[in-house]
């Protein structure tokens, strides 16, 4: 299968689980221009959301000035190794994908 | 023309008055000693900044300034350079149109061998560092040579850092013209160039952690050890001579020539320096 | 535009009855408020995000670099001792669109996220945080230098 | 007698780009607060504080002048690639001396000239220096 554009590292620790996802995204402001001067539209992650077991655990809404492959990192209660995340992203320009990882 | 040549005789007299506790020695083929010049090196900095552990040295500017090193070390949680070394270890592993690949080229099947380059090639007469080795290897299998600064080389060579990593640098210098090359490559590293005529040993040594404008400049010791390296300034990987061009485009000069004989000595100079120190790459920085 | 004191503002007074629905209950909290992203300075931005504005509170600690190494990666984490946390969101005033970014907090999650931003110049960066009695807050000016070699 | 005095300045100029050097010293700060064409006392000697490549263009301007510059400019920076020792700002110099000659603004193309052939001129000379001089700037 092939690897869509999000990396996470879960691990569970205790009763918690700590998540740390990166996206591989240029995260396009809009204000940028190419080399003919031309403006770079807009292309940014607009939210992420993660799932644990069907229930949302994390819900980000991001604007243009999150850096290029956003990052963010939390914890939620529960968890354990071997448990899928779904990690769902939706771009400004609607693309969206369902990506999936595994708790370590 | 009398005076003239009376204020010369002074001009340079003044010149070597100035540089107390400069080196005399060191500056032929006769005189150099690439261990002395190691252990003055590792010495100097351990003298400037007592607390810092040499092997500390790995993380640049990160072992002398703990705000920077903060930073680092939150990028460093999830490093933006992952997705290079997925990208680079595919690359690796990608098959040439003629049956082999990069594993046939080197030893040990490329993997963990780092620490060896930049190396002394006895067939070849030069210096060859891990990218020319990558590209050498390509056009050996009859694939066309990649770009030398970033992309798919600086991910190749990320990866093949990646499997190196923890491994001791081990720079050889087996003959006299290895150590010509060798010398070639310091006096690199100390002479001035550019229009703000500055060395690299001007910010890396003399300049290590003092703010040149907003900068605190990473010690020579431990440079390489990083590189390949995603730089935020880049938001993408670039390899060291990448680094090179533009440290050399920093001081207002014309650039060397990337993978050119003179960046290959500097390489390898630069290398032999951090011989003993651990492969770290490859690393994010600024 | 009218930002949401203002429209606050002239219900309370005057009645207005197009105000009447910023008065909804915030359920819309979770979805990317159009209103909060665009918004070109920080008083609109939470305007269209709280009902009143963030009170500074020590219950929320947010680290930030005194002096970003580069402002396009700046790491940011936001922490709060209070309880019911539902939501935590980022602003940069001196940035074009000042808040960055916003992170809703389910029940069973911790309030501590990290996460990159970007930023153009030196500028207050506040952390708000907000439970069922109000919303919280915590600013630490973060310097941007342009730099000689690296910036 | 002010013209050879100050080649003789030019030619101290030469003997080090950074050379702590009392004549060079006096030369730079001079130049660097008067900006050329001032005349300043060092050691009894009038000097003035112009580079030999604005003495040099210092004549009539006209588009046999500016030709001539101009081709030495460019002769001088194909020397200081050879050495691999360029500036920077040298190319786009050269580039706007070339097209102010195309449009007649002589005087502005030998004006950039001289500062893309001094350019060059140093750079030839922080390579020699640095030839010889590179090993005292090693720390022992």
């Amino acid at each position: 299968m092939a690897k869509g554009i999000l990396r996470a590292k879960a691990k569970a620790k205790g009763d918690n689980t700590l998540v740390k996802i990166m996206a591989k995204h240029a995260m396009e402001t809009g204000n940028r221009k190419d080399k003919s001067g031309k403006k770079i539209p807009a292309k940014y992650i607009q939210t992420l959301s993660v799932a644990h077991n069907g229930k949302t655990v994390m819900e980000a809404n991001m604007g243009p000035a999150v850096s290029k492959n956003p990052y963010m990192a939390f914890t939620f209660v529960g968890g354990a190794k071997g448990d899928e995340l779904q990690m769902t992203w939706t771009e400004n320009t609607g693309s969206t994908a369902t990506e999936t990882a595994k708790i370590k | 023309m009398k005076i003239i040549k009376s204020l010369l005789a002074s001009a340079s007299l003044a010149l070597v008055a100035s540089i107390s506790q400069a080196a005399t020695s060191g500056n032929t083929l006769a005189t150099v000693d690439p261990e002395a010049d190691r252990s003055a090196m590792q010495s100097y900095f351990q003298k400037r900044f007592p607390q810092v552990a040499l092997s500390d040295y790995v993380n640049g500017i990160y072992a002398l300034d703990a705000p920077s090193r903060e930073q680092w070390q939150d990028i460093e949680e999830f490093p933006p350079y992952e997705f290079d070394i997925e990208a680079g270890e595919a690359l690796f592993n990608k098959t040439f149109a003629n049956g082999k690949s990069y594993a046939d080229c080197f030893a040990n099947g490329g993997i963990g061998i780092r620490q060896n380059f930049p190396r002394w090639d006895a067939s070849q007469g030069k210096v060859v560092t891990l990218e020319l080795a990558i590209n050498q290897c390509r056009k050996a299998n009859g694939e066309e040579a990649l770009g030398w600064k970033k992309g798919k080389i600086a991910q190749i060579s990320a990866y093949m850092a990646f499997t190196s990593r923890d491994n001791v640098f081990d720079v050889q210098i087996p003959n006299d013209k290895a150590k010509a090359a060798y010398l070639d490559g310091k006096q690199s590293f100390y002479a001035r160039r550019g229009q703000l005529n500055m060395s690299c040993a001007n910010c890396h040594i003399a300049g290590a952690y003092i703010k040149i404008r907003a900068d605190l400049p990473g010690p020579t010791l431990g440079h390489v050890t990083h590189f390949p390296v995603f730089r935020s300034k880049w938001g993408e990987l670039g390899t060291l001579q990448r680094r090179y061009g533009g440290c050399q485009k920093n001081v207002r000069g014309v650039p060397q020539k990337t993978q050119g004989e003179k960046f290959r000595n500097l390489e390898f100079f630069q290398t032999y320096m951090s011989n003993g120190l651990v492969v770290n790459g490859p690393g994010a920085r600024k | 535009m009218m930002n949401r004191r203002s429209v606050l503002k002239a219900v309370f007074t005057g009645g207005l009855v197009a105000g009447m629905g910023v008065l909804m209950p915030r359920i819309a909290m979770a979805a990317w408020s159009k209103a909060a992203f665009e918004a070109e300075t920080q008083d609109m931005a939470m305007g269209a995000l709280y009902e009143a504005n963030p009170s500074a509170s020590a219950d929320v600690t947010l680290k930030a670099p005194d002096i970003a190494e580069n402002g396009a990666v700046v790491p940011i984490s936001v922490k709060s001792s209070l309880s019911g946390v539902t939501s935590i969101a980022i602003f940069v005033a001196g940035n074009p669109l000042p808040l960055a970014a916003q992170f809703t907090i389910p029940e069973g999650t911790l309030a501590n996220v990290s996460c990159r931003i970007r930023m153009g110049k030196t500028s207050d960066v506040t952390a708000v945080v907000t439970t069922a009695g109000g919303a919280f807050s915590a600013s630490k000016e973060v310097k941007v230098t342009i730099g000689g070699c690296g910036g | 007698m002010k013209k050879t005095i100050s080649l003789v300045a030019a030619l101290m100029m030469v003997s080090g780009v950074v050379a702590a050097h009392p004549f060079n010293e006096a030369f730079n700060e001079q130049r660097a607060m008067y900006g050329k064409g001032h005349s300043f006392t060092w050691n009894g000697q009038t000097y003035i504080t112009d580079h030999p490549e604005e003495i040099a263009a210092a004549v009539v301007a006209n588009a046999a002048n500016a030709t001539a510059l101009l081709a030495a400019a460019k002769d001088q920076y194909t020397q200081v690639l050879a050495v691999d020792f360029g500036w920077t700002l040298t190319k786009n110099l050269l580039k706007s001396a070339g097209k102010a000659l195309e449009t007649g603004e002589f005087r502005k193309s030998m004006d950039l000239s001289a500062q893309a052939q001094y350019h060059s001129r140093m750079g030839i000379a922080q390579y020699h220096q640095s030839q010889a001089e590179w090993i005292m700037a090693v720390p022992e």
